[in-house]
């Protein structure tokens, strides 16, 4: 069966981040047979949103719909489920509950936490400082699971190791990250990673500056040859590939679907020439442990930098654990504040 | 405090290292736009250019390797859009203001849809001056890594301060900014000085953007301005139509625009919205303090639209 | 010259030169409807070349632009949702530009206007939805009022000037806007995308009746029209319009000038506070960063292409909103980037802002030069 | 540098110059002779062409048609540089200084050459030089627009002699000076011209100046020349004939006798106002204008008049003291000044008394817009009432209008002023504050106005009139008094009243 299928995105698709994330993923349907792709990006999260699947729907006749910025879900994307209960909404960012949402709707997400503890594996080995830098956005749940991550899998390697977090305040905004990323190397931060939606300035004004970086959303090593240690990327095209086969063989879509590191959702960067033989060795083996399953980042005892116990001695939270979606402290460690 | 970090010195130096290194822009496209408003036109749409330089600026160094030869491309680029607005702007009942807020949508366009192809690759950096290197403190040496164009920043602030009253081209554009009628009895032209007078600040403007995209933060997306144009030009009042008041504005804001991630990186985390908020108010602060209804705006030239 | 007060001892039904009067009235009116449409026309021509350049149909770029904007009854409406916030926040820009004042700044009021709608609208949850909505848009439009009238308060009392004013209160409003989303209103709920609480079904606006464009399209028009009738038609105008063409003449005329600037900077804060309220009570449900939008940038270029005149926003919003709309569809049917919509703007508007300068130029439509060869 | 004053003077001749702006003529075959070294006035009515004229020969204007001969040879005059380098400079009508700039700056800039870097050390000596040779003393290092009107205007003088002109236009040169700074200026380029250094051809509405300085007259009229002749050979009242044929000239009413226990109308009390620079402040002890008397007030700009002016307007805050019109408090507001009949009439109105883009009809309803014809506030402009309204009062006061809904900034000066004295002197007035009234206007717009004053002092009202025209005072006050330093230094009724004292009072030598 011909099927349109329609892919909206918050930023420039070739943004070296969260965006061209989708996009590759998008542009890995357009082979498929029957499937046609249509695309539109810097669209606000506003009625604008509202509108583009809209008229994706009546004027390219789309069927499925992927939203795929954060924003996008309530109330743009709800409003549109309910108006077209034909059509079906994917939405990045695992929001969608049965028991509150409609199931035309439905939601996709990596746990993409535990490649950021994986980049902290690696930066706890090649930091000398014993200080570790984190350039986010804003301080939701998702940010802080990965600014914890990464903390936590450097702490594997040295309890000592600190972590310094700035919040920029906004998804893109070259020049804040870039003085962000200046005033952690000069606290003596000597690895970098971070969390706005195109890494592209910090992972090349670290390097600059001599730090090492680990990155994000993307593969952004040719930015970076040398400092780059590895990155937690996206891998959508596998994502969509598993939605748009559903749809060609004509079975239902999954409502929920999530996956991290042994599902394909999430992948690492290579490692960069900067990797020692150590880090590579404990690498290899915690991406061997999370791809067994059952591996857990945040597990007692474990406090939270304000003192609060976040989990008790033997308690676990896998990534699959809903608790991590609320998540509301950074952990003992991590230098910055929630709020 | 331990050895490699810096502890609260970070402050003041981030301080003074984001004065030098946020502010080039800002000194540029300022510089232009004083030069432009001093002739008695106002070119709302520098933040176009801005955008549009650093795109070609990027887009040429790709293509040559030479971030000398970016930032020529984008002087050229910037001259033209400064030249675009004064031609179009000479005939009558074509507002300035309105011109220059469509020319920011044009530039950016532009910018963008040209812009495409460069995200992707890397353009070399312009070099920086390690005016630093007598420290051995990394971070004092990595604040005063003085890129060119901040120096050539520094020295046009003080030329054209100089020169507004020193030179023959510099009192001409006074007298024409400050009363088209003087300047006709005395046989110039006031559509032609406003010309190259907007072309100059487009250039200048061209230039502040090849410095986002080459130097700092150093590459092209097109999220690199972030309405530093417009700000630029709202300093240009802010500072009086002074050269070096455009030059202090400029490094105010720098300055203070380092002071959100310089704190939060010392652990003062709450609240940085405000902190980022920062240039801001204090611009505004000061403008409030050394305003005052009994005077007007000291040294608004006669002829710009927005003062009269 | 010589000639006095026209139509002195000429039939009513006749103008000065003898033409039918309704002739004369249609010649007059005609220019600002002539100029800026040939203008359209030209400008499209010219983006026509920039199209066949990056080598694509300038034919298939009209056609796809017709479809997605105003081509059928779905293309109009999604254009009328676009403009409806696009009409208040213009009038931030042209009411103030009556007295002379260049205020860029509306972000800030859409913001602030939104939060304190928003914060409201939590507060009194509970009570009955006519007076929340109520409610909300009244604290919608004082914080924004407030905004924008200490803009005209600070030029007025303290000779600040007002275009950088605004525009640094305008990055102001959003670090606050910020800062009270991800701070104290914030709903803990709300995990990913910091909001506010979200407003009940019960105090939501909906769509115009048989439209699928929400309340504030009509708020908007109506408030262009209440604007053109309060400076047009009422003593309050008219005094603005004597202080923005020569304040020292107001004052002289015993006009309180200051009140007059406070009064329509402060309205026009207002109504583009109220445009903030609606993005809440109608599209978001809640305050939070996707408030700003750039709304009140675009704005500015609204209010200028309408040469400040709230009638003509109302066309022009829609326009712009056509082209926005059918963005969407030339990306999608023609491979072109999102930018493309942006260089096509950029051009329009150029050749529309150029066109000013043949008004008064045409003999054909100014009866005062029409000379009757009998 | 070229700034010299001894060199030779050049006549200039114009033939058959025609000018039209669009389809209006403005000037019809003027063809005007100069000679060298002959000082020659140039008269005619408000719009008669006289600016038109002398900015064709400066380049300013390209004519329609004509040519222009210097010194008998015909030249092409492209642009003002090419006048200038003929040895041709102007002082226009409206001021060409540059109100940013120093004088200094003003002075250089202004020379046909200018080196690309200015060695301002050598330009300050050797302008200090030539100042010594100057008849009066300017403050070369201050912006122009810090200096009083009558500084720019010698500053404008001072200007075309640095530069060295052989032949000098004057396009109402003395309108903001004092009787005796005229003087002054006058004589100075007189003696410039029977030197031989210089020719002057001076455009001016006042016949006294022609008949002690000028030799010859030329005389336009709607832009043809209508007459000239040798100044010796005609009398005023002939120079008036050649300018408005035999339309006949208002007349002053004659003076009703002032009721000496007349109601005072206008109490000034223990005023005290900061100035415009903010660093000294105008005092006025007291002051009162009965009902139909004109109180004169004399000095020379920069005295205080603006700012006393400012304050009786509402425009500047006072620090002390009190205003009462008819007992009660005063602070300018539209109600009080509408309760209490206030009125004011003030110099340049399109500066400061019209919003300059809003039409004829419109300017003349400022007073009225928001009432009714009762009297009573309404809050809705009627169009039609407004143009009603103004086309009664266009006929009334003969404003020369296009149409009632031109742009007011269309009309030409006289034609502004008298729309706002229409404006200002419909209704009951009791308090009129009047300000330079007839600045820039012809004789005939001058006779007009005063009598309209005079008309309205018999009428009852109490006029407050602040001018720089000693003339205008002497001939309309009942009172003067005179203002130096921001305080009333002097007071005399007209029938003591003597040129002389007034003159030493306004130069502050008591
Ligand atoms: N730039 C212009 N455009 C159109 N008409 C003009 C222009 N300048 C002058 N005129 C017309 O030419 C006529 C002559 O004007 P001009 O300024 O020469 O008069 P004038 O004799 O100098 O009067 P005044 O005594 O007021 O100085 C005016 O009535 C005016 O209508
Ligand atoms: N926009 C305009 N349209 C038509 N004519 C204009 C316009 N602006 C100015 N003018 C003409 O130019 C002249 C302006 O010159 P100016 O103010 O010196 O008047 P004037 O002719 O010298 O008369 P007066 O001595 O009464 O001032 C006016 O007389 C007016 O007729
Ligand atoms: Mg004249
Ligand atoms: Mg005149």
């Amino acid at each position: 069966a011909a099927a349109t299928v329609g892919f909206i995105y918050v930023g420039p698709k070739d943004d070296y981040g969260y965006n061209q994330a989708h996009a590759e993923g998008a542009a890995a349907l357009k082979g498929i047979e029957g499937i046609s792709i249509v695309e539109e990006e810097n669209v606000p999260e506003t009625v604008d949103v509202q509108k583009t699947m809209e008229s994706m729907i009546n004027l390219d006749g789309a069927s499925l719909i992927f939203p795929t910025s954060f924003g996008y879900f309530d109330p743009h994307m709800l409003a549109m489920c309910a108006k077209f209960p034909d059509v079906q909404f994917r939405h990045c960012g695992g929001m969608w509950n049965k028991d509150k949402h409609p199931m035309n709707a439905g939601s996709y997400f990596g746990y993409i936490g535990m490649g950021q503890y994986l980049n902290g594996v690696v930066a706890g080995h090649t930091s000398k400082t014993k200080k570790l830098g984190f350039v986010a956005a804003k301080p939701i749940p998702q940010v802080l699971l990965n600014i914890n991550s990464f903390l936590l899998g450097a702490r594997s390697v040295d309890p000592t190791i600190t972590c310094q977090v700035i919040f920029t305040g906004e998804w893109s905004l070259a020049v804040k990250e870039a003085e962000a990323t200046n005033a952690l190397v000069d606290q003596g931060i000597d690895v970098v990673t971070c969390h706005v939606d195109s890494p592209k300035v910090v992972v090349e004004t670290a390097a600059g500056r001599g730090a090492f970086v680990c990155g994000y959303h993307a593969n952004q090593s040719p930015l970076a040859p040398e400092k780059y240690l590895t990155g937690a990327e996206w891998n959508w095209a596998k994502v969509y590939k598993m939605f748009v086969d559903d749809l060609v063989a004509g079975k239902p879509l999954p409502n929920f679907t999530r996956g991290g590191l042994a599902d394909g959702f999430v992948k690492m960067s290579p490692l960069g020439p900067a990797v020692s033989e150590a880090a590579r060795k404990q690498f290899d083996a915690t991406l061997a442990e999370m791809t067994k399953g059952g591996f857990s980042v945040i597990k007692g005892p474990l406090k939270s930098n304000m003192g609060a116990v976040v989990a008790t001695e033997g308690q676990a939270f896998a990534e699959t654990a809903i608790e991590l979606e609320s998540m509301d402290y950074l952990v003992e460690g991590v230098v910055g504040s929630t709020a | 405090m331990d050895a490699t970090g810096i502890g609260l010195w970070g402050v003041p130096l981030a301080i003074l290292g984001g004065a030098i290194r946020v502010s080039t822009p800002f000194i540029f496209v300022s510089l232009g736009e004083a030069i432009t408003e001093r002739s008695g036109r106002i070119n709302l749409g520098l933040e176009g250019t801005l955008v549009f330089g650093a795109m070609a600026a990027y887009a040429v160094a790709v293509m040559t390797g030479s971030p000398w030869l970016g930032l020529i491309a984008a002087a050229f680029a910037g001259l033209c859009f400064g030249l675009f607005h004064g031609w179009i702007c000479k005939f009558r009942g074509v507002n300035d203001i309105a011109i220059g807020i469509a020319q920011m949508l044009f530039g950016s366009g532009l910018a963008f849809f040209f812009g495409k192809p460069f995200i992707q690759p890397s353009a070399p950096d312009l070099p920086a001056i390690p005016l630093g290197a007598w420290s051995n403190i990394p971070q004092v040496q990595a604040a005063l890594d003085v890129n060119v164009l901040f120096l050539i920043g520094a020295t046009l602030a003080v030329f054209l301060w100089w020169a507004f009253r020193n030179t023959r081209a510099g009192l001409i554009l006074r007298v024409v900014g400050d009363s088209s009628d003087a300047a006709r009895a005395m046989g110039l032209n006031p559509d032609t000085v406003r010309l190259i007078a907007t072309g100059i600040g487009g250039a200048l403007a061209g230039i502040g953007g090849a410095y986002l995209s080459l130097y700092y933060p150093g590459s092209w997306t097109e999220g690199i301005s972030s309405g530093q144009g417009l700000m630029a030009v709202a300093l240009v009042i802010f500072a009086r139509w002074n050269p070096l008041g455009c030059f202090a504005a400029a490094l105010l804001f720098g300055g203070a625009g380092a002071l959100g991630p310089a704190l939060q990186s010392v652990g003062v985390t709450q609240g940085y919205y405000l902190f980022y908020a920062a240039p801001y108010i204090l611009t505004l602060i000061i403008m409030i303090a050394t305003s005052s209804p009994s005077r007007s705006l000291a040294g608004a030239p006669g002829e710009l639209s927005i003062t009269k | 010259m010589t000639d006095t007060v026209a139509g002195a001892g000429v039939p009513a039904t006749f103008g000065a030169r003898g033409y039918p009067a309704a002739l004369e009235w249609i010649a007059r009116r005609a220019e600002a409807f002539v100029i800026p449409l040939a203008a359209l026309v030209v400008g499209m021509a010219l983006f026509s070349l920039f199209i066949l350049a990056v080598g694509k149909s300038p034919v298939q770029l009209y056609e796809t632009m017709w479809r997605g904007g105003f081509g059928s009854w779905f293309s109009i409406q999604n254009s009328l949702s676009r403009s409806s916030p696009l009409l208040l926040a213009a009038l931030c820009v042209a009411l103030p530009a009556r007295l002379g004042l260049v205020v860029i700044g509306g972000e800030g009021a859409i913001v602030l206007g939104g939060v304190a709608a928003a914060a409201i609208g939590v507060v009194l949850s509970g009570a009955p939805s006519f007076i929340v909505i109520l409610a909300m848009g009244v604290a919608g439009m004082i914080a924004g009022g407030i905004w924008i009238g200490a803009v005209g308060a600070l030029r007025h009392y303290r000779a600040v000037n007002e275009t950088i004013s605004s525009l640094l209160m305008a990055y102001i409003a959003i670090a606050l806007m910020n800062q009270l989303v991800e701070g104290p209103l914030r709903d803990p709920a709300s995990l990913n995308k910091p909001s506010t609480h979200p407003l009940a079904d019960v105090y939501r606006i909906g769509n115009i009746p048989g439209m699928e464009v929400h309340w504030g399209l009509a708020v908007g028009v109506l408030a262009c029209v209440l604007s053109w009738v309060l400076i047009e038609k009422t003593r309050w105008g008219f005094a603005a319009r004597i202080a923005g063409g020569n304040v020292r003449a107001a004052q002289v005329q015993g006009l309180a000038v200051g009140s007059l600037i406070v009064g329509f900077t402060g309205l026009a804060g207002a109504f583009t506070g109220l445009a903030g309220m609606l993005e809440v009570a109608a599209v978001q449900g809640s305050a939070n960063a996707s408030l700003a939008a750039g709304y009140g940038y675009t704005g500015i270029l609204v209010a200028f292409l309408a040469r400040h005149n709230p009638l003509a926003i109302i066309p022009v919003a829609f326009l712009l909103g056509g082209i926005d709309a059918s963005g969407g569809l030339i990306q999608r049917r023609m491979d072109l980037p999102d930018a493309t919509v942006l260089v096509l703007q950029g051009m329009l508007f150029i050749v529309i802002l150029f066109s000013e300068t043949f008004y008064g130029r045409f003999k054909a439509f100014n009866p005062d030069l029409w000379q009757r060869s009998s | 540098m070229s700034a010299t004053t001894n060199s030779k003077a050049v006549g200039v001749e114009t033939i058959g110059m025609t000018m039209r702006f669009g389809a209006f003529t403005a000037l019809d075959d003027v063809s005007v002779k100069v000679p060298a070294s002959s000082f020659h006035a140039l008269l005619g009515e408000n719009g008669a062409g006289k600016s038109t004229l002398v900015k064709c020969m400066m380049g300013f204007y390209h004519p329609t048609s004509g040519d222009i001969l210097v010194d008998g040879r015909e030249v092409a005059i492209g642009s003002p540089r090419d006048a200038s380098a003929l040895g041709l400079g102007m002082v226009y009508q409206h001021f060409t200084l540059v109100p940013s700039l120093t004088g200094a700056e003003n002075l250089v800039i202004s020379r046909e050459k200018v080196p690309g870097i200015i060695d301002w050390r050598s330009e300050r000596g050797e302008l200090a030089v030539f100042m010594e040779r100057m008849p009066f003393k300017l403050p070369l290092d201050v912006k122009v627009a810090e200096l009083a009107a009558g500084e720019k205007q010698k500053l404008e003088i001072v200007k075309q002699l640095y530069l060295g002109r052989s032949f000098l236009v004057l396009d109402e040169p003395t309108s903001v000076l004092t009787p005796g700074e005229a003087q002054e200026v006058l004589g100075l380029v007189r003696a410039m011209t029977r030197a031989g250094g210089l020719t002057v051809l001076m455009i001016s509405h006042k016949f006294h100046e022609v008949t002690a300085f000028a030799d010859d007259v030329s005389v336009l009229r709607k832009g043809k020349l209508t007459g000239s002749g040798r100044v010796t050979d005609l009398d005023h009242k002939a120079m008036a004939a050649m300018m408005i044929g035999d339309q006949p000239i208002a007349a002053l009413d004659s003076r009703a006798e002032p009721k000496l226990d007349a109601e005072i109308v206008l109490k000034v009390k223990a005023l005290k106002a900061p100035d415009r620079t903010g660093l000294k402040s105008i005092r006025i002890e007291d002051l009162g204008v009965r009902s139909g008397e004109i109180v004169g007030i004399a000095g020379i700009s920069g005295n205080g008049q603006k700012e006393f002016l400012e304050v009786l307007a509402g425009q500047r805050p006072r620090d002390t003291g009190e205003v009462m019109v008819r007992g009660t408090a005063y602070a300018a507001t539209r109600a009080e000044a509408r309760a209490l009949n206030v009125r004011l009439i003030l110099e340049e109105p399109l500066k400061n008394a019209c919003a300059p883009k809003m039409t004829v009809a419109e300017n003349i309803s400022f007073r009225t817009f928001d009432i009714d014809g009762n009297g009573k506030p309404v809050n809705w402009i009627s169009a039609g009432a407004i143009r009603a309204f103004s086309a009664r009062l266009v006929e009334q006061f003969k404003v020369k209008t296009a149409s009632l809904s031109s742009p007011i900034a269309s009309l030409s000066g006289g034609n502004v002023q008298r729309a706002v004295l229409a404006r200002e002197l419909t209704g009951e007035v009791d308090l009129l504050i009047v300000s330079n009234p007839c600045f820039g206007l012809d004789f005939s717009a001058v006779a007009e106005i005063r009598a309209r004053i005079m008309k309205a002092r018999n009428a009852g009202a109490a006029v407050l009139l602040m001018s720089e025209d000693l003339d205008e005072l002497l001939e309309l006050s009942d009172r003067i008094f005179v203002m130096s330093d921001g305080a009333l230094v002097y007071e005399t009724p007209i029938a003591q009243a003597s040129v002389q004292t007034i003159g030493e009072h306004m130069a502050g030598h008591h």
